[in-house]
């Protein structure tokens, strides 16, 4: 049976992030999950805006739960900037009336965070299983020794997030093993690599990248992953390059054998 | 008619400053049926219940309203007050104008009006109430003390001194608790053995004292002076009285898998132990979970090397029940989980360890035979990191909201022993605040500070995490402003403690009242902390609040001195606020009797002169011995023949009538 | 002045929804920050100087950009005083007034060298200008 | 000239003994304010609140009336607050039928340690009683001055 979720796949993942989007599809086509994608979703701005009375950046995120609610009520997010903004919206417009009554009246809607948001992640975890997918694995990758990189965007804050552990998650080393790596569990997996200051402070940002690259070298990790497309750039362009990142998606792909269709 | 007396108190200026006592008394001579009304500084005092008793008798009076504080601080001295004077005590009503007005409100005016409302109300109830006659009931001579640790021992030593017969329920196979497990004990650091295991020995020779170990109270029946309570023995597999607890048994055990509880955990045990060598009982019990023989029926090896034949696999949970008269509550409590607390790695990492687990390995009979040696790898540690408030005071929904309160005097006695006795081992204490009130306890701080100088750090610990063989520590010095990456051997957490999860369950089969940590409510903060609201609890240890040893010996004390007031009694008086069934207007439809939660009420058949009818009819009666007054029968009565003696329908109709004016 | 500062935390409360009195000074916040070194006022000194209402020099410090928002702060305090909403309350503060904004569209082209994400454009914008 | 009298509302308190009563006394000692329109009557459980005293406060002038009691399962009876939750969700949809609006209703479970819980829950009654104003259904005209 085909499971159809709307998809929302966010402004990187149809220019920089190609590859992220790309295996995700294939991916999923081969896991038996449709993934229609909005039409005419928004960019979600990238990040949360914390502070109350910021309504308008909201408002994106806001369309895009809205139309999902239309169409089955489940929305699949991939970037985990675009996951942390879309579902703390949605728990705004479902716990925060200030808030949601603003964005409704702007938007002439009536939404109240019924849509539910899974991450690619929870999708597979939950709606898929783990199981089932190292049942579909045609092509192993053993041997390989993978770090898996959360960052801090799917955790924190986790009573909203409600994504994993925020100290000790296991999503990705649970993923790593269903197609066949070994996980390499380090402790800054889930500490920022400094992504926001990525571009105005490099010198901060090549700290906080070499703070986490060293520490996954030292516990054995030979390549790193994650759903990040601001991490994967930091990680790359302020680490030491030593350290191959690629999305998880790809790796997903090539276990189910459909990286290059 | 009734005449009336009212009796308006300052409480110095507690009520004086905000309520115009002078007014509300004199507004009050004005309403009908008061007689007599005045106002005085301390109502309560000796000269306050003499203008009480003076104006009984002068004015004949029928029935007094004392404005004061609350009722459930001085009901019952008025009430005796009433008494003296001649007067029904139950003629007695109190109008809360402290508690309840003077202390929340701000304005003089307000609380003035409001006063006198609260007043006209409790004359619109005493103006119903009818003389009642509280009824006797008989006290069983024996207490029921739920938990063995060092507080259950203590008021279990005293209860039995005075002579009478005491029962301890502890659900694990021996007595001795928390306290045993323990090394040392601050401030004086003698060892926690020494002083204790007398204490449990004493326990279990005294002749008056008998020990249900690994054992739960099952249900409770009854109320105070006459509960009825059913205990579970859970199956030992083991005849206790068999038993010579020589540990043959255990040298011959295969099964060597089972968690060892004692050491929580930090080490194995064999399917059939004896939990530590100084247990009491000094029997042996069987891990059904770990047994061969009970799993899958082979091996029996204990049974053939047991010289007494004292095994016995098919044993089964028994259950007894029991008169007494009180009970004490003294479940004591547990260090919290830390599963919501990863970012200290202690899932992750050996070396992170609980200050319990610290007094184990510490300790020469525990794991390490007292060697201090890193869990991970059994090296020698140079560096060992203290982290304080561990999910105390903490809000956030992880932890707890209050101090734990003896964490800072046991962390301070860890990093002094630790330094006495390895002193190449450097210490270091992330510490929120250190709070050392108790006698010597400050000084032993500073000792460990200033004697043995540990390092103690101003802040809070983010992050421990294993780099190679050691850890880091990922913390801050507030007093330096500076972020701190410490490389450290060791981290021990000074973990919130809790109540242990059996309390919220016991106070519940004992109606006594709870708060949302889970700690045992006291009747008053201040004047009646070892008893429970309910009648015939008493509460001992840290069941009540966190407290230290010292603490939970003098609490466990006073609890039984309580229960030794009650049991020397021979007859109590009850409550004669009870329901009451008009057998005009009953019509036997049985409601009453099927919710009321004390089984009071049952039904006769009776001859009733109904305006001159004169017919047989089943109609309810009430057994006023096992009635505690709830009223549930008298909403529930479909034809108004139930109500409550002293909340009468008519009065709470009055009392609302009064408010509403 | 004082008037201006009083309202100035009302702002802040009104804009996070955090009580910072519940702050108990124990630094876990400074402790698990990863740009502690950074900032010239650190986290546990934002919550404190917003309590005592000195926001001006919050918002005239460059500390308001180091914050990561990466929430360890939030996730780890005890008392949930979610220092990093505050920070970011002071940060929108000092971009909506004029001449507030901190990166333009000027800088961009500079900054630009074929591998950086959209993403990373669309925060730095949403983070540091009005 | 007659000036218009400020609405003061009349709130009753119904608080049982063992655990609401003994929170608002918490509340008093600990000084935590709520208005003076809030009127206690202590009775033994919340279960002895009889639906016909919330409709007889209503009928003398009553614009608010709350029922305090232990928490669910911390009954000093042990089941009385079960008994006071079902017979009050019939009385109330009843009283919003006739017309009392259902803000001016409410159970609220307060135990004794609770004295902040009692404050608040009574601040907010009275706010809410002050947004309904005046209770005109169910009074009984011949009670009013």
């Amino acid at each position: 049976m085909v499971m159809t979720f709307s998809y929302y796949p966010g402004c990187t993942l149809k220019t920089k992030a190609k590859e992220l989007d790309k295996y995700a599809r294939a991916s999923a086509e081969a896991l038996g999950i449709e993934l229609k994608e909005l039409e005419a979703w928004q960019c979600c701005g990238a990040c949360y805006p914390q502070s109350k009375d910021e309504i308008a950046t909201r408002l994106s995120s806001v369309r895009a739960l809205n139309d999902a609610a239309r169409e089955g009520g489940v929305l699949v997010t991939l970037c985990s900037a675009c996951h942390h903004v879309i579902t703390r919206v949605n728990r705004d417009m479902a716990l925060k009336p200030e808030i949601a009554d603003k964005a409704n009246r702007y938007l002439e809607i009536d939404y109240h965070g019924t849509t539910e948001v899974l991450h690619y992640l929870t999708m597979l975890r939950d709606r898929v299983g783990f199981d089932v997918i190292k049942s579909k694995v045609v092509n192993p990758l053993k041997g390989r020794k993978i770090g898996a990189y959360y960052g801090c965007m799917l955790l924190r804050p986790s009573k909203e997030m409600g994504f994993d552990d925020p100290e000790n998650p296991t999503i990705m080393e649970d993923f790593i093993r269903a197609i066949g790596a070994t996980p390499v569990v380090y402790q800054m997996r889930n500490e920022c690599c400094g992504g926001y200051v990525a571009m105005k402070d490099k010198a901060q940002a090549k700290k906080n990248v070499s703070r986490v690259l060293d520490n996954a070298k030292n516990c054995g990790a030979e390549e790193l992953i994650t759903a990040c497309p601001l991490c994967l750039y930091n990680l790359n362009e302020n680490g030491d390059k030593a350290m191959p990142v690629t999305y998880f998606t790809e790796l997903l792909a090539e276990a189910l054998g459909v990286k290059e269709a | 008619m009734q005449r009336i007396g009212v009796f308006v108190c300052w409480c110095g200026s507690n009520i004086a400053a905000t309520v115009d006592v002078e007014r509300v008394a004199q507004v009050m001579k004005n309403e009908p049926g008061v007689v007599f009304s005045t106002d005085y500084q301390y109502m309560c005092s000796e000269a306050g219940q003499a203008i009480i008793r003076n104006a009984i008798a002068e004015h004949k009076l029928t029935g007094i309203v004392v404005c004061s504080c609350s009722p459930r601080m001085h009901e019952a001295t008025f009430r005796k007050t009433a008494q003296r004077a001649g007067l029904n005590p139950y003629m007695v009503e109190i109008a809360n104008i402290r508690e309840q007005c003077s202390w929340i409100h701000k304005d003089k005016e307000e609380g003035t009006e409001k006063a006198i409302v609260l007043a006209r109300a409790a004359l619109a109830k005493v103006m119903l109430n009818a003389p009642l006659i509280a009824g006797q009931s008989s006290v069983t001579k024996r207490a029921l003390v739920i938990g063995g640790g060092i507080a259950g021992i203590q008021s279990a030593l005293d209860i039995a001194d005075a002579g009478y017969e005491v029962d301890i329920v502890e659900k694990e196979p021996t007595i001795g608790g928390k306290m045993s497990k323990l090394d040392k004990t601050f401030p004086t650091l003698d060892c926690s053995a020494c002083i204790l295991t007398p204490k449990m020995v004493d326990a279990a020779q005294n002749e008056k004292i008998t020990l249900y170990t690994y054992s739960e109270v099952e249900e409770v029946k009854g109320f105070v002076g006459n509960f009825n309570v059913k205990i579970r023995r859970k199956a030992r597999y083991v005849k206790e009285d068999v038993c010579t607890g020589c540990g043959a048994c255990m040298q011959k055990c295969p099964s060597k898998k089972g968690l060892n509880e004692f050491n929580l955990g930090l080490n194995k045990r064999t399917a059939i132990y004896i939990p530590f060598a100084q247990a009491i009982p000094n029997v042996a019990v069987i891990d059904a979970t770990q047994c061969i023989k009970i799993k899958n029926n082979k091996c029996g090896l204990c049974d053939t090397v047991c010289a007494a034949k004292a095994i016995d696999y098919n044993q089964q949970d028994e259950f007894i029940e029991r008169e007494y008269g009180a009970i004490v509550m003294a479940t004591g409590f547990n260090p919290i989980k830390l599963d919501k607390f990863n970012e200290y790695s202690y899932a992750e990492c050996p070396d992170v360890i609980t200050s319990l687990e610290l007094e184990r390995i510490m300790n020469a009979a525990g794991p390490t035979g007292g060697k201090l040696v890193k869990m991970s790898n059994g090296e020698h540690p140079h560096d060992i990191t203290f982290i304080q408030c561990v999910g105390s005071r903490d809000i956030s929904g992880r932890g707890k909201c209050y101090c734990s309160k003896i964490c800072c005097m046991y962390t301070a006695k860890h990093a002094m022993l630790i330094r006495d006795k390895y002193p190449d081992v450097n210490v270091h204490v992330f510490y929120i605040d250190v709070r050392t009130p108790g006698k010597n306890f400050d000084e032993f701080y500073r000792r460990a500070v200033e004697e043995y100088s540990v390092d103690y750090i101003k802040g809070q610990v983010g992050k421990v995490y294993p780099e190679g063989d050691h850890l880091v520590v990922q913390g801050v010095d507030m007093l330096a402003n500076e972020q701190i990456i410490h490389k450290t051997d060791m981290v021990v957490l000074a973990t919130a403690i809790e109540p242990d999860p059996t309390a919220r369950k016991i106070a519940s089969m004992l109606t006594a009242s709870i708060d949302t940590n889970d700690f045992i409510t006291e009747a008053h903060p201040k004047l009646r902390p070892v008893e429970s609201p309910t009648a015939g609890i008493f509460l001992s240890g840290v069941c009540q609040g966190p407290k230290d040893i010292p603490e939970t010996v003098a609490q466990a004390g006073a609890a039984a001195v309580k229960v030794l007031g009650l049991l020397s009694k021979d007859k109590l008086v009850t409550n004669p606020c009870v329901s009451q069934s008009n057998e005009l207007l009953c019509n036997g439809c049985s409601m009453c009797q099927n919710v009321c939660p004390y089984g009071a009420i049952g039904y006769e058949d009776k001859l009733i002169n109904d305006h001159g009818i004169r017919e047989t009819r089943r109609v309810a009666v009430v057994n006023e011995a096992l009635c505690q007054g709830c009223g549930a029968c008298t909403v529930t009565c479909p034809s108004g023949a139930m109500d409550l003696k002293g909340f009468t329908n008519k009065q709470i109709m009055a009392e609302v009538d009064a408010i509403c004016k | 002045m004082h008037n201006n500062s009083d309202k100035q935390k009302d702002q802040v409360f009104r804009m996070t929804g955090v009580d910072t009195r519940k702050c108990m000074k124990c630094g876990k916040c400074s402790a698990s920050c990863p740009s502690f070194n950074e900032m010239q006022y650190r986290p546990h000194q934002f919550v404190d100087m917003v309590t005592k209402g000195r926001i001006e020099e919050l918002m005239a410090s460059p500390s308001i950009y180091h914050c990561l928002s990466c929430f360890a702060c939030v996730e780890r305090c005890p008392r949930g005083v979610e220092p990093a909403v505050v920070v970011e309350a002071i940060r929108n503060l000092a971009e909506r007034k004029q001449g507030g904004t901190y990166f333009s569209p000027d800088e961009v082209p500079e900054l630009i060298d074929g591998t950086v994400p959209q993403q990373a454009l669309v925060s730095a914008f949403r983070k540091y200008r009005k | 000239m007659q000036v218009e009298k400020q609405f003061k509302p009349k709130i009753v308190a119904f608080c049982c003994n063992w655990c609401s009563y003994a929170g608002a006394d918490l509340a008093g000692s600990s000084r935590l304010s709520y208005p003076a329109d809030v009127k206690i009557i202590r009775v033994p459980c919340s279960c002895r609140v009889n639906p016909l005293f919330i409709l007889r406060a209503f009928e003398r002038g009553a614009d608010g009336v709350i029922l305090c009691g232990c928490h669910p399962g911390d009954c000093h009876y042990s089941t009385g607050n079960y008994y006071t939750r079902r017979r009050m969700t019939m009385l109330f949809s009843m009283l919003d039928y006739l017309g009392v609006e259902k803000g001016r209703t409410r159970v609220e479970w307060v135990s004794a340690a609770e004295g902040v819980k009692f404050s608040t829950v009574m601040n907010n009654f009275v706010a809410k009683i002050y947004e309904l104003g005046e209770n005109v259904k169910l009074g009984d005209l011949r009670c009013k001055k």
